[in-house]
């Protein structure tokens, strides 16, 4: 219920633009780095929609990037099917996987100051030397979450894909935490999957306090 | 029943469901992960009896599928770019024998420069292959034609190939409605092949014909094809039916009544096409959007049909004859030749470029009014290709120049 | 007197058939109902190797198989000569698919056998020398690496005759085509009995045209076992060595005898046995009759070039122990 | 199967291809003369014959060999085997010992008690003079012809030289009795000591519509020696013929025997046998020069036979002789050199050769005699119509097996002669020479060399000193024919055609070319390992 609340919210942030199928659509962007699950991200956001009855759809930039280079990867979702194949060039949302991005990479392309960010980090955005670009920003949909660290601590090691989608859920709550557990089960499973569950919903906890 | 799953995915359950005997699986971008996935099904002996085979080359792939064809297996493969080309001599083998194998293409382009992203030139290349070609829209779309795909080629004792945009679709994750077996079943009857090796009844498949026959050899290989133009419109209904959703068929229109222009594109650009045509339809544009599903064989009377009311057509291609221009748009002229209306035609999104909506309205608006060249290259970086070609102009010219410096220099 | 046990020196062991022997062990050639899978009325040249190869082998085959034998072709002269529209000349279940594919065809039928739960049919890919070393090579050797249940049998006559007599990987040192005109250069070699049996298949062997029914045992043997099996058959192409048509055999024989072509069986890559020699005779004997090979005799003599050829077939008498003791 | 048009086809669809056109030399089956068979003076048909002995079937082994010669045993022991000299597998390895498989077979019907079948009597009756080896002959196929035979002997026994001329160690009597007992259970009559003086008046009396002379050279012949009256000097055929009486020659401890032909050997190894302990051959050449086959001279050798080459006698004493060395002139004609030397002996017996007793001939218009034979047209007639005459009677040369020879010849003309037509021999094939095989096709396979008698045995009595092969070994032997010019269904024709244009009619009944599809690349001719094949030019 309160993820479509928060579609609701959207629809009226949008109301000032034609009426189009075009602006119900949440565009969703996700950076990181080869190896990071960010493709992974993209496709269990995906399926967290699909869960709660949304169309959804993800995709990859399609590079052939190895382990390491940066990777951007997309989702869209909608309440109707989705037909338009195009890169996310203007994200309603942004999730960046990597914070060592901020500086390499032109994570903010196409951002508008109605944008959610979200950041795996333990600092904060003043820490991170991007506190000028968000000025003008809504502070409530901007947000840091200590993925790695959650990872590590409930996956064992530092993929931060699962809790960022855990903080995501709690951000913008386009999805539901349950949803988001059940995609990381589809993608994962037994004490992987149970772990990702675990720092997704520490994570979720902690962008609710946030 | 309805998944998010990965469109590659979707395909390796609609080709399980079609109980394919035997699979062909080589690697490449971006058709991989088909074959992974019927690896997997095929490993945990949801699909059995089946034979997955891991062939050394696309060539290999094709060929393994033409002998278990010809020994009565359902076959199947999956293919991409530098892929189909390797496999290009045993394409026109297969449809030459008569052979029904199903084998999606996951559309890629063609080096040099080598390049592992979408555009239709692998399979315009083998058009003319003998295969009969299918293009999805979507990943629904991608899942059901291989459905149908097997029934057509087995239907007609023809190979088909199911093109599906590498990546865009491939990669992507979408809804999709995953028919149970019994569906399946019930519109796909097991293989009955027309010709077998069988030792109870021996045969020689693959005779030398020399000139006394050859042309009445590719006349009925010609008129074999042709016959799919009915039949595909036959099985589109019968799929319809049977799955309560539309999918194959020749060509559909969207938004084409009263439409003055009218939108010729194959695969999964089409719907980007489609959110743009709404939007120009807002702004009043008569225009709408003509969707060809079966570029093999051409369907010339559906494309006339659909086109009959259009005072001009844009065709929108990923893929391009070079020195000539667009493929599909010559195909459309010729479908209309008896009307003199321009045709447009807009190469786009090669080697993966970003097809947009934006660009794509804007090339339209010009189209609408008529303000736009024959051909146009979507997005082109034209001041890039300019300063080449002048660059290159000048080599040229500084050939001769610089070897007339060195005389004088004596 | 010592004791002398009957042999039956008269018709050997080499002749076609032996009235003299139990009917059970004569050879397949012999038998009045052989199949004849490769028929009478095809196009082969006259005295054609590969047409008798052929026909010895695949007959060899039906009968081991009780009849329930596929074959894959390569392109090639068997196949051309053999099924132009509109008649064929085989009288098995018998594709044509490509050049370069006869091992993958073969694959596919296999594994539709298979699935089909017919372990009893046997497949067969078969093809010349041009279509298994050069341009068939990739399929064949994943099919062997598969391990896949197919006899790939090579007609090897040392070109592309089909064409008209070029080089191939096949063509032996100093031999003469149309596009060695000054003699083939002395390669490295492409040993594929060898390359086969580095995939360490269950069964590599070699044959000539020459002596039936070591050729028969080893197709008998070879459809006797599972997964990848290769047969290499030397076979004589009058039109492309130049010799007289009626020679086609006794070159064969002259192959093996001088030692340029050994004759063995191997198992899981290791030679299990080796057809002896019977007089050892020097590589001349083999090289005067054939006109590719006349530009070492006139107009003079090459003995360094002969002497290296030598040295080849001597090598092979020591490799396989081609000589008794 | 809705087959696709043109690509896919039925199966063996080419036939009707008929590539028979393409042919410009045309294969034939031929049956060449082997060497063995052209050799044999007794004209078997040796190839033949074999054929069915590799097959184990001994009796239509013999039975073949008996059509043209009816004492096989006999051969197999006394033949001087030209037919091994001849066989084209010496040029392989050895010959086939043809020799010992005959007396296997022809042992072998003795034990089975196998015999000739007869034939109808046609009314007309022939008289044969002798009971010799050419006098039975005659004989046996005369009556096998259908014709009544009466033989005439002289002597107490039927055999003749056979037995007057061969010593019991080569030949046992009872080998030799069998056969003739074989011969004449096809209803010959057989009158013994009973010489024949006046021929025509013989043939008239009798009623004999014609007449076969086969009288031996039984007369040894003389050689002028000075001599003391005291020297014991005999002649060999005398003393071999009275090695079937009652008492054996006496000899004495020291034996010479002069001349170097067989009958000299059998006369040394004779004397050796009844306890000389000295058999000296004289011969005045060479052992190169010998007419004396030499592996009847190196038995003689190891029986303690000595010879002394190149010497002649000279003069013979009481109790020695004087011989005098000899040496060969350029021309290998020996020529005295005025050496001498005595040699001790207690007799001399001169073997230098025999002649015939033509006494009965006086009298008989248009017969002519010449050097001591009779003289015979083609067809063994002699001038005077109705007589016939073989053997050592007429020119030619003096063995057993070439009087067999003329006894079957001799019949075959009586017989023609007697329908008042003319025997006309089958032609035979080309011969089938050694370059016209294809020996690859032949292992390796020594010949089997026959026992003999031990030494000490061969020394003392007259045991027969060459035994006989035992089945097995005869088997292999046999097997070790090249069957030279003949096909002998080796299947190599019906497996090496590349266009199966050979059809295989079944067990015995050979191939035939389908000429239909026969491209004519002559694989066939090239690979027959016996030469049944050639290649004619198609006829334009």
């Amino acid at each position: 219920m309160a993820a479509l609340s928060k579609v609701a919210l959207i629809c009226v942030k949008t109301t000032a633009a034609a009426a189009s199928r075009m602006t119900l659509v949440f565009q969703i962007r996700i950076h990181g780095r080869g190896g990071q699950g960010v493709v992974s991200a993209a496709e269990m956001l995906s399926i967290a929609a699909f869960n709660e009855g949304k169309h959804a759809q993800a995709f990859p930039s399609f590079g052939s990037e190895r382990t390491g280079a940066p990777v951007v990867a997309y989702c869209r979702l909608d309440e109707r099917e989705i037909r338009v194949r195009e890169p996310i060039m203007h994200p309603d949302a942004l999730i960046i996987q990597d914070p060592t991005l901020l500086h390499q990479v032109d994570v903010f392309a196409g951002l508008s100051p109605s944008a959610y960010i979200l950041i795996n980090t333990t600092r904060s955005f003043e820490e991170l030397g991007v506190a000028d670009f968000v000025r003008g920003f809504q502070p409530e949909r901007l947000c840091t979450v200590p993925a790695n660290e959650l990872a590590l601590k409930h996956v064992g090691r530092p993929v931060p894909s699962a809790a960022l989608l855990g903080g995501f859920a709690a951000l913008s709550g386009l999805v539901s935490l349950e949803s988001v557990a059940q995609a990381i089960r589809s993608k994962f499973s037994g004490r992987l999957a149970e772990g990702n569950v675990a720092a997704a919903a520490a994570a979720f906890k902690h962008a609710q306090a946030n | 029943m309805l998944k998010q799953i990965e469109g590659s995915r979707a395909v390796a359950e609609a080709v399980a469901l079609c109980r394919p005997e035997v699979i062909c699986a080589y690697p490449i971008s971006p058709q991989t992960h088909i074959v992974e996935a019927l690896g997997e099904i095929v490993s945990s002996g949801r699909l059995a009896p089946c034979e997955f085979v891991n062939v050394e080359s696309e060539f290999a792939a094709m060929s393994v599928a033409i002998g278990a064809s010809a020994a009565g297996a359902r076959a199947y493969t999956a293919t991409a770019s530098q892929g189909l080309l390797y496999m290009a001599e045993a394409l026109f083998n297969a449809s030459g024998l008569g052979l029904p194998i199903v084998m999606t293409v996951a559309n890629r382009a063609i080096g040099a420069p080598i390049n592992i992203w979408n555009d239709h030139t692998d399979t315009m290349s083998q058009r003319d292959c003998g295969w009969i070609q299918l293009f999805a829209e979507n990943n629904q779309e991608a899942l059901d034609l291989h459905v149908i795909a097997f029934r057509l080629a087995e239907e007609l004792s023809l190979p088909v190939m199911v093109c599906m945009d590498g990546f865009i679709l491939t990669h992507a994750y979408e809804r999709v409605d995953v028919p149970d077996q019994a569906q399946v079943d019930a519109y796909l009857p097991p293989f009955n092949p027309r010709q077998i090796l069988d030792p109870a009844e021996p045969v020689s498949i693959g005779a030398m014909v020399g000139p006394e026959a050859f042309m009445e050899v590719r006349y009925l290989a010609h008129a074999k094809q042709s016959q799919a133009l009915s039949l595909i419109p036959r099985w589109a209904g019968a799929f319809r039916q049977a799955f309560g959703r539309e999918a194959g068929g020749l060509a559909r229109s969207y938004r084409t009544e009263e439409a003055e222009t009218i939108v010729v594109a194959l695969g999964s650009v089409l719907g980007t096409l489609k959110d743009t045509v709404d939007e120009l339809r807002e702004s009043g544009g008569r225009i709408g959007v003509l969707g060809v599903s079966c570029f093999r064989p051409w369907p010339f009377a559906a494309v006339r049909e659909a086109l009959a009311g259009a005072q001009r057509v844009v065709v929108v291609e990923k893929g391009m004859a070079v020195g000539v221009g667009g493929i599909v748009s010559n195909n459309v002229r010729t479908a209309i030749s008896t009307r003199p209306i321009p045709v447009y035609d807009v190469v786009a999104g090669l080697g993966g470029r970003p097809i947009t909506k934006a660009s794509l309205a804007a090339v339209l608006q010009r189209a609408m009014t008529d303000d736009l060249e024959l051909t146009t290259f979507l997005d082109l970086d034209r001041a890039l290709v300019e300063k080449v070609l002048r660059k290159e102009r000048e080599v040229r010219r500084s050939g001769p120049i610089a070897e007339q410096v060195l005389k004088l220099k004596g | 007197m010592t004791f002398q046990p009957v042999k039956f020196y008269q018709t050997g062991t080499f002749t076609v058939g032996n009235r003299l022997l139990p009917a059970e062990t004569r050879s397949v050639q012999a038998n009045m109902r052989r199949t004849n899978s490769l028929n009478s009325g095809h196009r082969a040249c006259q005295g054609c190797g590969e047409a008798l190869g052929a026909r010895y082998a695949i007959d060899a085959a039906m009968h081991a198989t009780e009849n329930r034998l596929i074959a894959a072709n390569a392109t090639g002269c068997l196949e051309v000569f053999s099924t132009p529209y509109p008649e064929t000349s085989w009288q098995i279940p018998w594709i044509h698919s490509l050049f370069g594919n006869a091992a993958a065809v073969a694959t596919g039928i296999a594994a539709a056998l298979k699935v089909k739960g017919r372990s009893d049919v046997r497949v067969i890919a078969q093809g010349g020398d041009g279509g298994t070393t050069d341009i068939g090579f990739a399929c064949l050797s994943g099919m062997f690496e598969r391990n896949d249940d197919v006899l790939y049998i090579c007609y090897d006559n040392e070109a592309y005759m089909n064409t008209g007599v070029q080089r191939s990987s096949a063509t032996p040192p100093a031999a003469r085509t149309a596009t060695t005109t000054l003699g083939n250069s002395f390669n490295q070699g492409k040993n594929l009995p060898w390359i086969a049996m580095a995939h360490g298949i269950p069964y590599v062997a070699t044959a000539t045209i020459a002596e039936l029914r070591d050729l028969e045992a080893k197709v008998e043997r070879a459809m006797h076992v599972r997964g990848a099996r290769y047969l290499h058959i030397f076979v004589s192409c009058p039109l492309g060595w130049g010799h007289p048509a009626d020679q086609s055999i006794r070159i064969a024989r002259l192959a093996k005898e001088t030692g340029l072509f050994p004759v063995f069986e191997a198992e899981h890559g290791e030679v299990t046995s080796v057809s002896k020699i019977r007089k050892k005779l020097p590589v001349t004997d083999y090289l005067k009759p054939q006109r590719r090979f006349a530009h070492l005799f006139s107009p003079e003599v090459r003995t360094d070039l002969i002497a290296r050829i030598q040295e080849g077939a001597d090598r092979n008498v020591r490799k396989f122990g081609l000589i008794e003791n | 199967m809705r087959k696709p048009f043109a690509i896919t086809l039925d199966p063996g669809s080419s036939l009707a291809n008929h590539t028979g056109t393409w042919r410009t030399l045309r294969p034939e089956y031929v049956d060449r003369l082997p060497p063995c068979n052209a050799a044999c003076p007794a004209g078997e048909n040796i190839q033949g014959w074999l054929w069915h002995a590799e097959c184990g079937d001994y009796e239509a082994a013999w039975r073949l060999l008996t059509e043209q010669n009816p004492l096989p045993a006999t051969m197999g022991r006394v033949c001087y085997n030209p037919c091994e000299s001849a066989c084209n597998r010496g040029a392989l390895d050895e010959a086939v010992g043809i020799n010992s498989i005959e007396r296997f077979l022809g042992d072998e019907a003795i034990k089975r008690g196998w015999q000739f079948e007869k034939n109808e009597l046609n009314g007309k009756r022939v008289l044969v003079v002798g009971a010799g080896p050419t006098g039975l002959s005659a004989a046996y196929h005369l009556a096998r012809l259908g014709h009544q035979v009466q033989v005439r002997e002289a002597g107490p026994l039927a055999g003749g030289m056979m037995r007057f001329g061969i010593p019991k160690y080569r030949l046992p009597r009872d080998v030799l009795d069998a056969e003739i007992a074989r011969i004449l259970a096809l209803g010959i009559e057989l009158k013994l000591n009973a010489k024949v003086t006046n021929l025509l008046e013989e043939k008239k009396n009798g009623n004999f519509d014609a007449v076969f002379l086969g009288v031996g050279a039984h007369i040894g012949k003389r050689a002028y020696i000075p001599a003391g009256t005291s020297m014991r000097m005999l002649d060999a055929v005398s003393v071999l013929r009275s090695m079937e009486g009652e008492a054996p020659p006496l000899l004495g401890r020291r034996v010479v025997v002069y001349g170097g032909g067989n009958t000299a050997l059998d006369v040394a190894r004779t004397a050796k046998r009844l306890g000389a302990t000295e058999s000296i051959i004289v011969y005045r050449r060479t052992r190169e020069k010998m007419p004396a086959h030499d592996f009847e001279l190196e038995e003689a050798l190891q029986e303690g036979v000595m010879v002394k080459w190149l010497s002649t006698i000279k003069q013979a004493g009481e109790s020695s002789i004087l011989v005098e060395k000899m040496r060969l002139d350029a021309t290998g004609f020996p020529q005295p050199t005025g050496e001498y030397e005595t040699l001790e002996t207690d007799s001399v017996v001169l073997a230098l050769g025999q002649d015939v007793d033509l006494g009965l001939l006086d009298g008989v218009p248009g017969l002519e005699v010449k050097d001591g034979s009779v003289q015979i047209g083609a067809n063994m007639m002699t001038g005077h119509p109705g007589v016939f005459a073989g053997g050592d009677m007429v020119p030619g040369e003096r063995t057993v097996t070439v009087a067999v020879g003329h006894g079957k010849k001799a019949a075959r003309h009586i017989d023609a002669w007697l329908r008042a037509t003319a025997y006309e021999k089958k032609p035979s094939g080309e011969p089938a020479s050694f370059d016209r095989l294809n020996p690859w096709y032949y292992s390796d396979a020594p010949k089997i060399v026959r026992p003999q008698l031990d030494l000490i045995r061969r020394q003392s009595t007259f045991d027969e000193v060459v035994g006989g092969l035992g089945e097995r070994n005869a088997l292999f032997e046999a097997r070790r024919c090249l069957s030279c010019g003949n096909c002998f269904e080796c299947d190599n024709c019906y497996g090496v055609c590349p266009d199966n244009a050979v059809i295989k009619r079944g067990p015995g009944k050979r191939y035939e070319f389908n000429y239909d599809y026969c491209k004519g690349c002559g694989l066939c001719a090239a690979e027959c390992p016996c030469g049944a094949i050639r290649m004619v030019p198609e006829a334009l």
